[in-house]
């Protein structure tokens, strides 16, 4: 599926909540499903770290998408973290480099992605995209 | 018993929603509310009476001048400082302890010296001294506290037979609540001979403070956490030692006479206040703190006390809670974890119930690698704060306990 | 030219009596009057936004830290900084300069090293040179200036000839009005690989500045001399020169990891501001900076200009004046006496018909002993300062000049 | 005559305006007769510093009385001195340190001696009375 039907998607699972805690509640079951990171990666050259919580990424460039894993101490973090991978996992670097992930915004969601919020999930964001460009440079050779 | 209905009006922030929810403020250690007299006094100031002070001839420099300087008459008294030219302005209590540090710390530090702390400080009284102890090649010295909380005293004397240069201790844990024995430890310390700064950032809004009686030598607080503005804040010192210390910043109204080769600098207090003063916050600083006294501190006490036993009671009724911090002598300062929720979660879910509390390391990081924790979720109450919103905190946490269990 | 009427408007101080005069304020260059949106900003703030900054996973404290960064990104927008970490926010200029002489200035300077500075800097710009060259036992060299008050350039590269560590210069000097060609002094420096320190104080509410042209590796301001609150200011720098700048405060949120033997500090903009930082105070100046921008500041130089070209005028006709600094480039400060009046008779009397002006040395010592006056009057124009202001004011003097002579 | 009446003399020679100017002019006009301290005395030794103007004050004690004379040169600041010293001169030291010369106030001159006011003369008032109790505590011996 492409980004934007996934992230499409995303926002019309929320959508049948009002309720903050009914966010949250769906958000930390999300988390259950995170693709999760392999135990050997999980050190210190693949912490971003946030002040509050961390968050472990990898990625793996696989005939021409890139694929990613991860794991955050923290429920919550762990739960958006998810719904990153989701939409951004078995994508194209390009695809991967030009979405704007607008929808966290549309879920309420964008406030974790602030720079003021001391989690780790903007910075990895950051990463990805970063992995995004790296892999891409790397394939142009 | 102050009457909280009434108190609660005074503060315009405290009745806003957040999230849909009435805001339940219980991050009062890292700042207070302000109060609406507070406000306005900074309104009056910038609509009527605004200037650059000292010196200045004219009409509205001679009014603030004048506003300025009883405020420091007024701290004073508060605090029952022995002469007005004790108490020295600065931006807070971080601006306090960095100026003894710099100030009274190089001029009595040599090489191997030492300063004695303890293991409860905030940053802000810790890595001044640490980082002065590293450039005088000595040791910082950190008295230890028990799994309550508490100060080990016997250590402290142990730690004092060191002979440090300078102590400088909390008198109230922003981490843990603890209220050390202040006097006591000044006693120990002034019979060795040596001066004691106490770091005062969270006992300035709770319990009544006698410099006099406690024969400190330095006392350091930051008016926005006693209700006031922020970029103020006061370090009393003893006159003996204010007139020993070089000033620390350079420029504006702190020189007496000035040519290229040489500088005379000005008397107490202003050789210590350089540049244009925060004459706005001051004056809010002693407003707010004439709202402390009218209240009474004996009252604010009274019911932060009640507040801390009812919360800590109905706390521990919940399963796998852990309480860091439960000194016999504590202040309304509640840091906790439970079982292994992380605190950045909780903290999350409160606050879209409409509760602010205070995750994370609270800026004392040490005092976490003491119970081998990353972080807890600390609430921490002020006089406005009631047993109701309590109630709604207590059910708050237990409603994200099971989702996030 | 801007619209005067409408911008007085805006300033509650202006519009009030003193002795039953209306008050006709001319002592801009020491403070400021501000417009009621920075009054309102600071209302705003503590009635609905307040809250202790970063880190805090809360509603408010989101809100509180989104703004106060929101403001660093304006200012670094507004002077054209590279970065926003390149913003540190200070306390005011004297602050800022502080920082720079005390933590670059311990970085590059050695035994009999110097700083270079012109004649004209105001105390906060001199004293901190001074007394570290009085530390490393080196020479504080100082630039001539002529009897227009203009800065010898020839002087000043001559003195460049003897390899100063550091430059530091005032845009504007706010005894004399002369404004510098910092552009050139900042290029002759760096000619010579000497990093330049500015300081902006009078230049930021008056003229637009971009650092990235004027290649300046400091730039420091406050926000009180800009139409904003007092207790916030500005330290620009260049990010290579913060980078290897090390902290000169510590505590709070400027550290990343602390244990009691080591501490490592936090990133850019963080490292150097220890403590709570003084939020409102930062909203405030980002609120009068925005203002200032609205206004243009093409607008504002015109509008002061022509207030200066015209108090100059009708001045030179009173018998016996004399007003120190006529350089040619000029900013609307005018520094006088007349006969043998003294300045605080002169500034008494005209207090006492609503006028505020300045009289002594105006933290300038150094510039009077140049012209051998114990200290003048000065008279300083801010945009909403009026020609008929200046009618009154110089009838003014003519009465108090009769009944002094 | 006793300081009491004087002062009081004072308030009612003011009381006759009620412009500031005028109240100004003849602060200005009363300066000049300020009983000048002789030149030898008008020395460092001699000089109460304010920041903005100065003023030197000399004593002496003659017959139980305390005799001052003074100059500034700022002459406002010495139309005050001259109110001060017509109030203080020629009085006893018991007197001189009982009075509280809120005569001041009464005319509208109370802040040239506030703490605030950079003249010199709240340090010239408490000088004068320093002068009266040296004065008296030698003339006890
Ligand atoms: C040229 C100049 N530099 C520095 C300063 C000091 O500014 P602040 O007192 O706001 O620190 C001033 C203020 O008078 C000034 O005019
Ligand atoms: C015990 C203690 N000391 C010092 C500080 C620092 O105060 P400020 O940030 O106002 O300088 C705090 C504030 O968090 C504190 O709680």
């Amino acid at each position: 599926m492409k980004t934007e039907e996934i992230q499409a998607q995303i926002i019309s699972e929320f959508a049948a909540f009002d309720d903050w805690m009914d966010k949250y509640n769906l958000l930390i079951e999300m988390g259950k499903d995170t693709p999760m990171i392999d135990a050997r990666f999980k050190t210190n050259n693949h912490l971003i770290s946030g002040c509050q919580s961390k968050v472990w990424l990898h990625a793996e460039y696989v005939d021409g998408k890139v694929f990613f894993t991860a794991d955050s101490d923290a429920v919550i973090t762990k739960g958006i973290v998810n719904l990153l991978i989701r939409a951004l996992s078995g994508q194209s670097p390009d695809d991967i480099l030009a979405t704007d992930l607008g929808f966290l915004d549309q879920i309420g969601l964008k406030e974790h992605l602030s720079p003021t919020r001391s989690n780790g999930l903007l910075s990895m964001v950051q990463q990805m995209k970063l992995y995004a460009k790296v892999f891409k440079l790397k394939a142009g050779n | 018993m102050p009457d909280v209905a009434s108190i609660r009006k005074l503060f315009p922030a405290l009745h806003q929603e957040v999230y849909g929810k009435p805001l339940i403020y219980l991050d009062n250690a890292a700042t207070t509310q302000k109060p609406q007299q507070v406000i306005d006094r900074l309104v009056d100031y910038y609509s009527q009476e605004n200037s650059n002070i000292h010196r200045g001839v004219h009409h509205l420099s001679q009014k603030a001048t004048l506003a300025y300087e009883s405020a420091r008459v007024f701290i004073a008294g508060l605090i029952n400082a022995n002469h007005s030219h004790e108490i020295i302005f600065t931006r807070g209590t971080t601006e306090s302890i960095n100026l003894v540090a710099s100030s009274l710390g190089n001029l009595l530090m040599q090489q191997g010296d030492k300063v004695l702390i303890t293991a409860m400080e905030h940053h802000s009284n810790l890595v001044p001294w640490q980082q002065l102890c590293i450039k005088h090649r000595g040791e910082l010295l950190v008295t230890r506290f028990d799994e309550t909380g508490t100060t080990d005293l016997n250590h402290f004397k142990e730690l004092l037979t060191r002979k440090p240069k300078i102590v400088a201790i909390a008198h109230i844990s922003n981490a843990l609540g603890t209220i050390n024995p202040i006097q006591e430890m000044i006693r120990l310390s002034h019979e060795q001979g040596i001066p004691v700064l106490v770091d005062g950032a969270q006992s300035i809004a709770h319990s009544a403070i006698d410099v006099q009686q406690l024969d400190c030598d330095f006392f350091a607080f930051s008016a926005h956490k006693a209700y006031g503005p922020m970029g103020a804040g006061v370090l009393y010192g003893k006159t003996k030692w204010l007139e020993k210390m070089p000033p620390y910043h350079f420029g504006g109204e702190m020189v007496d006479k000035v040519n290229f080769t040489e500088t005379t600098f000005n008397i107490l207090p202003f050789k210590f206040e350089a540049g244009t003063p925060n004459v706005e916050a001051v004056l809010g600083m002693e407003t707010a703190l004439k709202f402390v006294k009218e209240i009474g501190y004996e009252n604010i006490t009274a019911h932060e006390d009640a507040l801390l036993r009812y919360a800590t009671q109905k706390l521990m009724e919940i399963e796998d809670m852990k309480i860091f911090g439960s000194s016999p002598h504590k202040a309304a300062v509640i840091s906790f974890q439970i079982g292994n929720i992380h605190p950045f979660d909780m903290g999350t879910l409160l606050d879209k119930m409409g509760i602010a509390v205070r995750t994370g390391h609270h800026c004392a990081q040490p005092v976490m690698d003491a119970f081998d924790v990353p972080g807890t979720v600390r609430a921490s109450f002020a006089v406005y704060n009631t047993f109701q919103e309590i109630d709604t905190f207590i059910a708050a946490i237990k409603k994200a306990s099971a989702m996030l269990a």
